[in-house]
């Protein structure tokens, strides 16, 4: 049953996908892609992974509409038409397909217990985590401290994208460009003037950011984390702007600030891999930051799952206000 | 001091007179000009201190960095060398007094740049004589070319900017693609470039490969200017003539074929180069360069063309002589590129003194010069003698050899080549000797003139003089190019 | 442990975390000031583990004290180390010479963020060279790439901007590639670390799923490391970046991606996969020529100089994966010096355009003419480092060519052919370096373009040191050499 | 169940190449990154199949519970970050997207294309 569900949302990712190829209006490619992104969070729920689930849930189908949505509006809505031959990207795509076709006949049995993965370092992983790290959740034991260094490089990923989308579209156009009203608030649009979505969020919004901060600080015994956590609150955030506009949301939170967050994040997390360092152990190593290894290791998880989620928030803010706050051409 | 330091030095002595020539600029072009003549001067007395020495069988040796195993920067100082430095020094002195007079003569710009080039040309031409192996050799050989050719592109306009393209072209393009790749080789077949008397090669290459390798050698050294590599010579023309007296007898052509003749007898070995049929054509190349060079030059109507057709045909003297293969060739060779030195900068110098003063560049433009410029034709016709081999003029001596040794191996080829030559060269000089002192001048009025400037005549007159001079007393030039042939196995 | 067994981490964490704090540093001058000093402090790290490594081998570290391979394990060769030279070496030369470049370019309220860039560019770079593990080389091949594009981005053309999409669009998918390949490796064997899946893929190394990884992973790295012909997105981005980061880029970011291409190659797959050796060779050395002589072209009939340096680094990259082709240890010396000795010229080269650049608004040949005559230091330069690319000796550009010939003749009558194409492309060098040197020193100059004199000081003066540099490491070539030799071996001795 | 299995790779397969078609194939430059980003989530797709187990469940491991089959952890842990790197290209690659529709006034890459041939 489980099966046919998973095939069911499989075809239906398919099809999803197809229409957005094809569509020519650019605002219904990104809705399917927001649709996209929600049947491909359901299938990894239906595959047990919980926390990819709720990342891409956030993330994917959150945040990348957002995002997609308020860089449509300063380009365009519309594709044009071209008259380009389009035999060599097919020729390309065929090969390639039949490739990864190719490869698909000696892999391992879906689910098959016996297969390479689940039986080299994975074991390791669910055996040793309670006892070398004592939480309950494996996901954010790996992320947090076996392979904490992918996960300090993932941060500065994406605080990376923040100072790029901030480099390139966060000074003003052209010498001289005022903004309206000089200085004073421009108008604001947005959803404002649409009550009822206006009065049900702003009821949901505490309880959003309350979730996040759950999802954030409970990371280590369910599924969640920083990741998820900093997305989620972002996402929060972000939909009380559309429905309030502008500047009430940002005026209670400065750009810079935004900034500091995303740079912070990421500093608190280096600062817990230089105090291994300096404790004695290498870096990223958590069980010397105190006597007891175990509780050293939670402790360190926790902080930088912190700097995890103050990055991911900030940094993904920044990104939405940056692109909404630049003018329309 | 020691010997090995001297080697250093002499290449050292130009490049610190070049910077001394930058530093003196322009502002001070009597100090400049003083530079340079000491420079000259100091480094001919270094260079010619040796001579005993290695007269005496000393080889003196230096090594500098060796960057990879089996292959360094070294220097050795032996009697083709020597031959070549001491040459190349000596003109050098001659050569500046005669660019002061050339230069001042004719109000060339960029003077600074023009005497530090040259110095370190000079420098370039020092490594190349005392190259302990191919790499160095071919370091100093490039450093050669690229240095002569802000000379040659002296003038500067679009014309010359051409020329001097396919002049650098030419070069280049022969020794990147084949010089090199012939040492490369050479190196992967003996694991060592070093010049070796009795070669490197033997027993370690057979077959036609020899020839082929011999062939990238030959056409790769493209300053011998063997048919038909030979473009950029004529081409280079369009450079001040005190250049082309560089080009043609100071260093450049030169240095084309001494490295020839160090590769033939350093690394191939005279004994095992020929001993597969695959090298025949090497004799064959350089007796039909000198007979078609001759030809071409009997055609040209430009004074200074000629003199490089000319060049052209000479050169390939020496290369022939190396092919014939008998120790009388072989010094003959040595020699030749002495007595052939002192007779092309001679009238080369009597080219640009004409065009000093009267800027006549085309023969016909030359009736009864001699009448006018006593002192630069009579030079003039000394070198054109010279070229044809008439006693007593150095060339005669060396074309002997080279005849003595064509003999001794009963070439009859080489015999006619040498014979039909020598008839071709009297065919373009004579006339020329003729028409300058016996034919009456057609020189329009108000274009008047006299001799060239002092300095300029003082040094033709001296080439001129060393031309002759070399027929009577060549003996200390004869005994170094027998040690040559003696340390040959 | 002391200081000393933590620089293999140190060297990606220092610029690393110095970046963010680079973003707040607003008074004009500091966050260049910052960023220089955290790269000569990495390049300082780097020179100091390349003594440790010639000392006693290479050095490993675990992060967070993890075994292997449950945690992320660090790995720095004498092959890492040649990279990390050159990574932080180029990193450190053009923060220095470019201050007064990079204000012209990129203006005063975006520097901090330029400079913070610059810094996660040169720790992913970094990151990906002492990586030893599939995974994290991923992570920071793509702290490099962002980073990358966004300097890229900054340059002052608007054509910038179309370049470095299509670069981001390609170096995307050649990561994505990467990034399936490594899944399919990681499927079957269960293993990420590098060392860890060399050994466990011995037994399925005929399975399908690990020749697909190999053929992706190969193509990915490919992309990213602009090999012919998926080299379509270099040419316009290194014409439109800044300068400086032109220099910088230039000189290294292919180079990586080349390494880790070379490190799966030969470490993971060679001894594993049937035949993979002339696999690799039949695909390589084909694309390889092609690779030197097409783009050779191109650079003869280019008048743009960024763009025609851009087309010759396309042919360097041609050279490198031709010595790597002929999987024999003078072979992958070779292609591995040609990588250290080519980021020397070409970085000369670039600083010297960037010292024209501080003058002339449109670097076109025809557009330079004089030049020499106003900025005779530069166009010096430019002569010395043009020699060096063209490979002639007294030049590091030499020592490459010499053992890629050699390493060519060593493979018979192909060699002959081999010998020739990397001749002919030597003498296209040749033309194409002409070609601006006879407008500088010859041509006529146009009127109203002429340069007031020369370019400022600091860049002139790093420009120098890097020719230099070409000519030191030209005549005592031992450190790059030792180097490439060991790691050559090192990579073949899995043949043996 | 096998079939199911190549169903979930080929799906992977098949969402790879739209991705991968959009990308290569199509001039609108957001409609690229949005192929991009299919291009991506597919690979994702392929990582998570990985860590299925039969009978398992997400990896939590609850106290005093044994005898429970987990699903592989970190194929999920590196998806975690993959899908951060995805949104941080989107976001940078949108960036540039509106800075060319500013600086050229379209997002078409054949026009682009055209703009640029006329001033070279």
């Amino acid at each position: 049953m489980v099966n046919l569900f998973a095939m069911f949302l499989l075809t239906l990712l398919i099809i999803t996908a197809v229409a957005i190829v094809r569509t020519k209006d650019l605002f219904v490619a990104v809705m399917l892609t927001g649709i996209f992104s929600l049947l491909m969070s359901a299938n990894f729920f239906i595959l047990d992974a919980a926390d990819v689930a709720l990342t891409e849930a956030a993330i994917g189908a959150g945040i990348t509409t957002v995002l997609l949505l308020g860089a449509l509006a300063l380009t365009a809505e519309r594709e044009r038409p071209v008259s380009a031959p389009r035999w060599l990207p097919l020729v390309v795509v065929a090969i390639t397909a039949v490739v990864m076709i190719y490869a698909t006949f000696d892999k391992p049995r879906l689910g098959d217990p016996l297969a390479p993965v689940h039986q080299h370092v994975a074991p390791w992983y669910l055996e040793m985590t309670p006892v070398l790290i004592g939480i309950p959740n494996v996901v954010t034991a790996i992320l947090g401290s076996f392979r904490g260094y992918d996960t300090l490089g993932e941060l500065i990923v994406i605080f990376t994208a923040c100072i790029g989308v901030l480099f390139l579209l966060g000074v003003p156009r052209g010498e001289g460009h005022q903004p309206p009203g000089n200085g004073a608030a421009p108008p604001d649009v947005a959803l404002s003037h649409h009550l009822i979505p206006r009065v049900v969020g702003r009821l949901i919004f505490p309880f959003i950011v309350l979730f996040g901060l759950y999802v954030q600080f409970h990371g280590e015994f369910g599924p969640g984390g920083g990741f998820q956590g900093g997305a989620i609150i972002a996402a929060g955030i972000v939909l009380y702007t559309l429905l309030e506009g502008e500047n009430s949301s940002f005026s209670a939170v400065p750009r810079w600030t935004l900034v500091a967050m995303a740079a912070g994040g990421a500093i608190l997390y280096g600062a817990v891999g230089i105090a291994g360092m300096v404790m004695g152990g290498n870096f990223l190593n958590y069980s010397v930051l105190s006597n007891d290894p175990v509780l050293g290791q939670q402790m360190g998880i926790l902080i930088i799952e912190a700097g995890v989620g103050i990055t991911v928030c900030g940094a993904l803010l920044t990104i939405f206000h940056v692109i909404n706050a630049r003018e329309h051409c | 001091m020691s010997n090995e330091l001297l080697i250093v030095q002499a290449i050292a002595i130009p490049l610190l007179g070049a910077v001394g020539i930058v530093l003196a600029g322009r502002q001070h072009p009597n100090l400049r000009e003083a530079v340079t003549l000491i420079t000259a001067v100091g480094l001919a007395g270094l260079v010619w201190s040796l001579v005993p020495e290695i007269l005496a069988g000393g080889r003196p040796f230096i090594r500098l960095i060796e960057f990879i195993p089996g292959l360094a920067i070294e220097f050795r100082v032996e009697p083709l060398g020597m031959l070549f430095a001491a040459l190349a020094s000596l003109l050098w002195v001659v050569n500046s007094i005669y660019s002061i007079g050339y230069m001042r003569g004719n109000n060339e710009q960029n003077q600074t740049r023009f005497y530090a080039f040259f110095a370190v040309a000079l420098a370039a031409t020092m490594g190349v004589a005392f190259a302990g192996n191919l790499l160095t050799l071919f370091i100093f050989y490039e450093i050669l070319t690229l240095s002569t050719y802000p000379l040659v592109v002296h003038k500067g306009d679009a014309r010359t900017v051409a020329s001097a393209r396919v002049y650098l072209g030419v070069l280049l393009a022969t020794s990147i693609g084949m010089f090199l790749p012939a040492i490369i080789w050479t190196y992967h077949l003996a694991g060592t470039v070093d010049f070796v008397p009795g070669g490197i090669l033997d027993g370690r290459v057979a077959g036609p490969v020899v020839g082929l390798l011999l062939a990238l050698f030959v056409f790769g050294i493209g300053k011998a200017a063997v048919m038909p590599v030979h473009k950029w010579l004529p081409a280079a023309m369009v450079a001040p003539t005190p250049v082309s007296a560089l080009l043609h007898a100071v260093a450049v052509v030169k240095a084309g074929v001494f490295t020839i003749i160090k590769v033939v007898v350093y690394i191939f070995g005279i004994e095992f180069v020929f001993t597969d049929g695959s090298s025949g054509w090497f004799f064959f190349v350089a007796a039909f360069t000198i007979i078609a060079a001759s030809l071409v030059a009997l055609q040209q109507q430009n004074l200074k063309r000629l003199l490089a057709y000319s060049t052209i045909s000479q050169l390939s003297y020496v290369v022939m002589a190396v092919a014939i293969l008998k120790p009388l060739a072989e010094i003959g060779a040595a020699i030749h590129m002495v007595t052939h030195a002192f007779g092309k900068i001679t009238l080369f110098f009597a080219a640009g003194a004409i065009y000093t003063v009267s800027k006549k560049t085309e023969i016909n433009q030359l009736r009864g010069i001699g009448r006018k410029m006593p002192w630069t034709m009579t030079a003039f016709t000394i070198g054109a003698l010279s070229m044809i081999g008439v006693p007593p003029t150095g060339s005669f001596i060396s074309k002997w050899y080279i005849l003595a040794g064509a003999i001794e191996a009963d070439n009859h080829v080489a015999i006619a080549t040498v014979v039909v030559s020598t008839a071709l060269n009297a065919a373009y000089f004579l006339p020329i000797i003729y028409l300058v002192w016996f034919q009456k001048e057609e020189t329009p009025p108000g274009m008047d003139h006299g001799e060239a400037p002092f300095a300029a005549v003082l040094a033709l007159t001296i080439t001129a003089g060393l031309s002759l001079l070399f027929f009577f007393f060549h003996q200390p030039v004869v005994e170094l190019a027998a040690q040559l042939v003696r340390e040959m196995p | 442990m002391s200081l000393a067994g933590h620089l293999p981490i140190l060297q990606v964490v220092v610029p690393l975390l110095i970046a963010p704090l680079v973003v707040f540093l607003r008074p004009r001058g500091l966050a260049w000031a910052a960023a220089a000093t955290a790269s000569l402090l990495a390049f300082l790290i780097a020179v100091t583990l390349t003594g440790q490594i010639l000392r006693s081998g290479p050095v490993t570290y675990m992060l967070g004290s993890w075994p292997v391979p449950y945690g992320i394990e660090l790995h720095v060769s004498p092959f890492s180390a040649l990279i990390l030279l050159i990574v932080t070496g180029a990193s450190t030369v053009a923060l220095f010479a470019g201050r007064r470049s990079i204000n012209m370019e990129v203006n005063n309220d975006r520097q901090p963020l330029f400079y913070s860039a610059w810094l996660l560019a040169l720790s992913g770079m970094a990151g990906i060279t002492v990586a030893g593990d599939a995974f994290n080389i991923f992570v920071f091949m793509e702290i490099a790439s962002l980073s990358g594009y966004m300097l890229i981005a900054a340059g002052p053309d608007r054509r910038a901007l179309p370049a470095v999409f299509k670069y981001l669009l390609m170096g995307t998918i050649g990561a994505t590639f990467y990034l399936i390949g490594v899944g399919l490796i990681y499927m079957m064997t269960g293993t990420l670390n590098l060392a860890d899946m060399e050994a466990r893929i011995h037994g399925v190394g005929e399975l399908k799923p690990i020749l697909v990884a190999a053929g992706f992973i190969t193509v990915g790295l490919a992309l990213k490391a602009a090999v012919f012909p998926l080299h379509v997105w270099l040419p316009n981005s290194y014409t439109y970046a800044p300068h400086m980061v032109t220099v910088f880029l230039a000189a290294c970011s292919t180079k990586v991606s080349i390494f880790v291409l070379l490190r799966f190659d030969f470490l993971v797959f060679q001894q594993n996969l049937v035949a993979h050796d002339i696999q690799f060779a039949t695909v390589f050395i084909p694309l390889a020529i092609l690779a030197i002589l097409i783009p050779s072209v191109s650079a003869m009939f280019e008048s743009n100089l960024k763009r025609l340096l851009a087309y010759s680094s396309v042919a360097q990259i041609g050279y490198i994966m031709l010595g790597a082709a002929l999987v024999s240890v003078t072979g992958l010396t070779a292609g591995i010096v040609t990588m250290f000795n080519h980021a020397l010229a070409k970085g000369a080269l670039f600083l010297a355009v960037a010292c024209l650049g501080t003058h002339f608004l449109q670097l076109r040949i025809e557009n330079i003419r004089g030049a020499a005559r106003h900025m005779p230091w530069t166009m010096a330069a430019f002569v010395l480092a043009g020699l060096s690319l063209i490979g002639v000796p007294g030049t590091a550009g030499f020592i490459s060519k010499w053992y890629l010939i050699l390493a060519a003749l060593q493979e018979g009558s192909l060699g002959i052919v081999l010998v020739a194409v990397v001749l002919i492309s030597s003498l296209m060098a040749v033309v194409y370096i002409w070609r601006v040197v006879e407008a500088a020193y010859f041509g006529i100059e146009k009127e109203g373009l002429q340069p007031a004199g020369e370019a400022p000081l600091a860049l002139l003066a790093v420009t120098w040191i890097t020719v230099l540099a070409n000519l030191y490491f030209g005549f005592f070539p031992s450190l790059p050499l030792t180097l490439s030799t060991e790691a050559a071996t090192a990579l073949l001795e899995h043949l043996r | 169940m096998e079939l199911f299995g190549l169903y979930h790779y080929w799906t992977f397969a098949v969402l790879l190449m739209i991705g991968f078609y959009a990308v290569i194939a199509k001039s609108n430059l957001v409609k690229k990154l949005i192929g991009l980003y299919i291009f991506q989530s597919a690979v994702f797709l392929l990582y998570i199949t990985m860590d299925k187990v039969d009978g398992g469940t997400a990896p939590i491991i609850q106290d005093g519970v044994t005898g429970q089959v987990f699903s592989n952890p970190i194929p999920q842990v590196l998806i975690l970050t993959a899908i951060v790197v995805g949104i941080s290209t989107t976001a940078l690659g949108l960036a540039i997207v509106i800075r060319i529709k500013e600086a050229y006034g379209t997002i078409e890459e054949h026009e682009v294309r055209e703009m640029d041939h006329r001033v070279a």
